[in-house]
């Protein structure tokens, strides 16, 4: 059975290590935040300019100076750090940040990422995403395997703009886990049942061994 | 030399022009000169190009100066939050360079200290790296981007004092102490004018040196995705 | 992950092998990691290249390192108060690459930032940037200058947390929080190491995630230039 | 009869506009700051990362964490903001400054200036000069015109390796007042008593009228 939502985030919540800086896309991203290990130090960084991001607050706590990336009101912790835009991408660019979880809509079987436009669609920028692809030491992509219309999202050659070319270090679908490696996608894991038939004929990348 | 306005519009005097280039401070609705902006929109000044993270939303922020046609060209990262600028960008009557959130940044902080330009790996092989040049620095391909400049920065303060010097409060700070630098003038409004003196010195993010006009403005600080959690 | 160390020996264990390069906080000897000097003197780690603005006085600071002839080369803005440097500098043993002061806090800066080439006005047409690619901006020309990276990066801070985040007090910040960004391994040393939480978020200079490994050690804070004037 | 150390210094001062902030090297500039008009509103810039320099401290005052570029102790005032050193240059390089004043050991017609190392001596280093004679928005050099050998510093070409190339607006020496102009200096003001007979004789670079 493929993982759903919650389950592909509790998989990329395996992605991290006690200590790691970590920065999560909008979506299913966030949810990995529900799955970090109690024993884990674990700071998450906003690109607007925080170092720490808490849960969202209740309403007595929301303050509209204290947002997340996504503009959603969000809380402060203990460690937390405030920073300018351009101090907060130097630690982005700089390769301070240990992790990236984030989401989109092609990966190729390169490592090329597409995320932020689809020509002929309205276009409302990249925000951080090309910025996070470029300089987080590692980016794990988590997304359907396949679009709407059952066409596979794991490609040759990404077909819409790409965000980041040969970024992409691991993308966990609904279906399994897949490596970027020399010469296509190397399978990590399957999601329970799936078989490798599956994979293979949902897949337009090159699966390697 | 005084530094201390009474309010938006007098600190605006002389300093607008049709045409010009302006710097805005803020990330979504959060730590944008609020008052600055209603000013812009009240003197009536044309042919803006704003270099902001973002475009503001309907009636509110940026979205304002978009009522009466007054922007031109944007220079941000993401705009998704404002249907009154997707009608008119896709009307055609409203220009778009969509920068990396981080190169915006850079770009900016670059212009304010005298760096004409940098090279970044953000945007390589992308659209965004598009007629820029490439250079090799060990092995790996960089774009270069330009530092930007503006006629005039708009910025949003938690305090400031009459000597110019600014303190921002958490994430409000955002792009506030870059655009600060790239004005060729600044101007800031604070939500509280304090005597000179009264700031932490250790954590005055923006000195002075940078902050040309300044005044105490009332802020509605609207919240864009109120989220919360159960008590 | 436990960043706290005892002191400054232990905070270096496993970091140190010959030949590396060090970018080491202070100006003069304001605000220098006077332990983690110490300590590296003490561990007889030789060839290193050391980017430090000023390289010590004979006997305190980075003059340490020169007694055993630890160093190979300084990347330095200013290396005039110290005699023994100038004996090795004279006898060949030392070489320097001389660097502009602001030059040499950039370029660290991008070296943390992610930039590996910037252009500035500094120098042009000096003996700094020969041999160094120049670029015309708007009519005016620049030269190219890198990013620089260190395997180690050693400061000092007024006041640090378990997490590694530092407040710096005065001028003692100087060149502290640039190289606390380029080190592929930082490690800080505080005056006064406090809990997490106690630090004003507002003012803390460089965020923990630039610090791989923290202690609290004693400061003479020795001064260089003591002047005064009739109280 | 020429200008004096002091007497330079107060014909420096003249320089300084209300509302400037200023950037002084070390020696004979550092004696402008005792000439300040007292209604004038002057910031000093200390490039190591202080705005707001205050004089030196009683016995009491001394802190050893606040000192200026030159290494001496200071003390801070009430505007006084301290910063890191990119940002410290990035204030200076980005022309934010208004003035600087600085000695030299020359100064050529076409503005170019000499203070950091004398070829077959013991090379020091540049510090923040470099920075400072390519970002600030005026310069002023204060030198004596002729060295010790009776030589002329103002040239018609340095001879000593370059600071800055054609970065100096103003020169004071004890003989007069000189502004890099098209084709040479030109003279602003003689010292008391100094005859343009005088200066002529001890000038090499090209005087303009």
């Amino acid at each position: 059975m493929p993982w759903d939502r919650n389950q592909m985030a509790e998989r990329a919540a395996l992605e991290l290590e006690d200590g790691f800086y970590v920065n999560l896309g909008i979506g299913i991203p966030t949810l990995v935040s529900n799955y970090v290990p109690e024993d884990y130090d674990i700071t998450l960084q906003s690109e607007n300019g925080m170092l720490g991001m808490g849960a969202f607050p209740t309403e007595e706590e929301i303050d509209p100076d204290l947002i997340n990336a996504g503009k959603q009101t969000v809380t402060e912790l203990e460690r937390t750090s405030y920073f300018s835009s351009s101090q907060s991408f130097a630690m982005i660019r700089g390769g301070h940040i240990n992790l990236s979880i984030l989401g989109a809509m092609e990966v190729s079987e390169t490592g090329d990422l597409a995320n932020w436009m689809i020509p002929g669609r309205l276009v409302k920028g990249m925000g951080g995403a090309m910025d996070l692809v470029a300089g987080v030491q590692r980016i794990v992509v988590i997304m359907d395997h396949a679009n709407k219309a059952g066409e596979s999202k794991l490609l040759k050659k990404c077909s819409l703009p790409l965000t980041g070319q040969g970024v992409v270090d691991r993308v966990i679908t609904n279906l399994g886990v897949f490596d970027i490696v020399e010469g296509g996608l190397r399978l990590v894991e399957l999601a329970p049942e799936v078989t490798m038939d599956e994979v293979h004929e949902k897949t337009e990348a090159a699966i390697v061994i | 030399m005084k530094k201390v306005y009474s309010a938006a519009k007098s600190a605006l005097d002389g300093l607008l022009f049709d045409g010009m280039t302006i710097a805005a401070g803020g990330f979504g609705l959060c730590g944008i000169p609020e008052n600055l902006i209603q000013s812009i929109k009240e003197s009536g000044v044309k042919n803006l190009t704003i270099a902001s993270n973002n475009a503001g939303v309907d009636g509110f922020g940026l979205g304002l100066l978009l009522q009466d046609m007054q922007v031109k060209k944007m220079i941000s990262s993401y705009v998704g939050e404002n249907d009154l600028f997707m009608q008119q960008y896709l009307a055609g009557d409203l220009e778009i360079e969509f920068n990396p959130q981080g190169t915006l940044a850079e770009r900016l902080r670059a212009g304010g200290a005298g760096i004409p330009g940098f090279y970044t790996a953000t945007g390589v092989g992308t659209k965004i790296a598009e007629g820029k040049e490439l250079k090799e620095f060990d092995g790996k391909t960089y774009v270069l981007e330009r530092g930007l400049k503006a006629d005039l920065a708009i910025v949003k303060a938690w305090k400031g004092d009459e000597q110019g010097n600014l303190t921002y409060r958490k994430t409000a700070m955002n792009f506030n102490p870059e655009c600060a630098t790239a004005g060729t003038v600044t101007v800031a409004e604070v939500e509280e004018l304090v005597p000179v003196g009264a700031l932490d010195k250790m954590s005055i993010h923006t000195p002075g040196v940078y902050v040309q006009r300044i005044f105490e403005g009332k802020h509605e600080k609207r919240i864009e995705q109120r989220t919360t959690r159960a008590a």
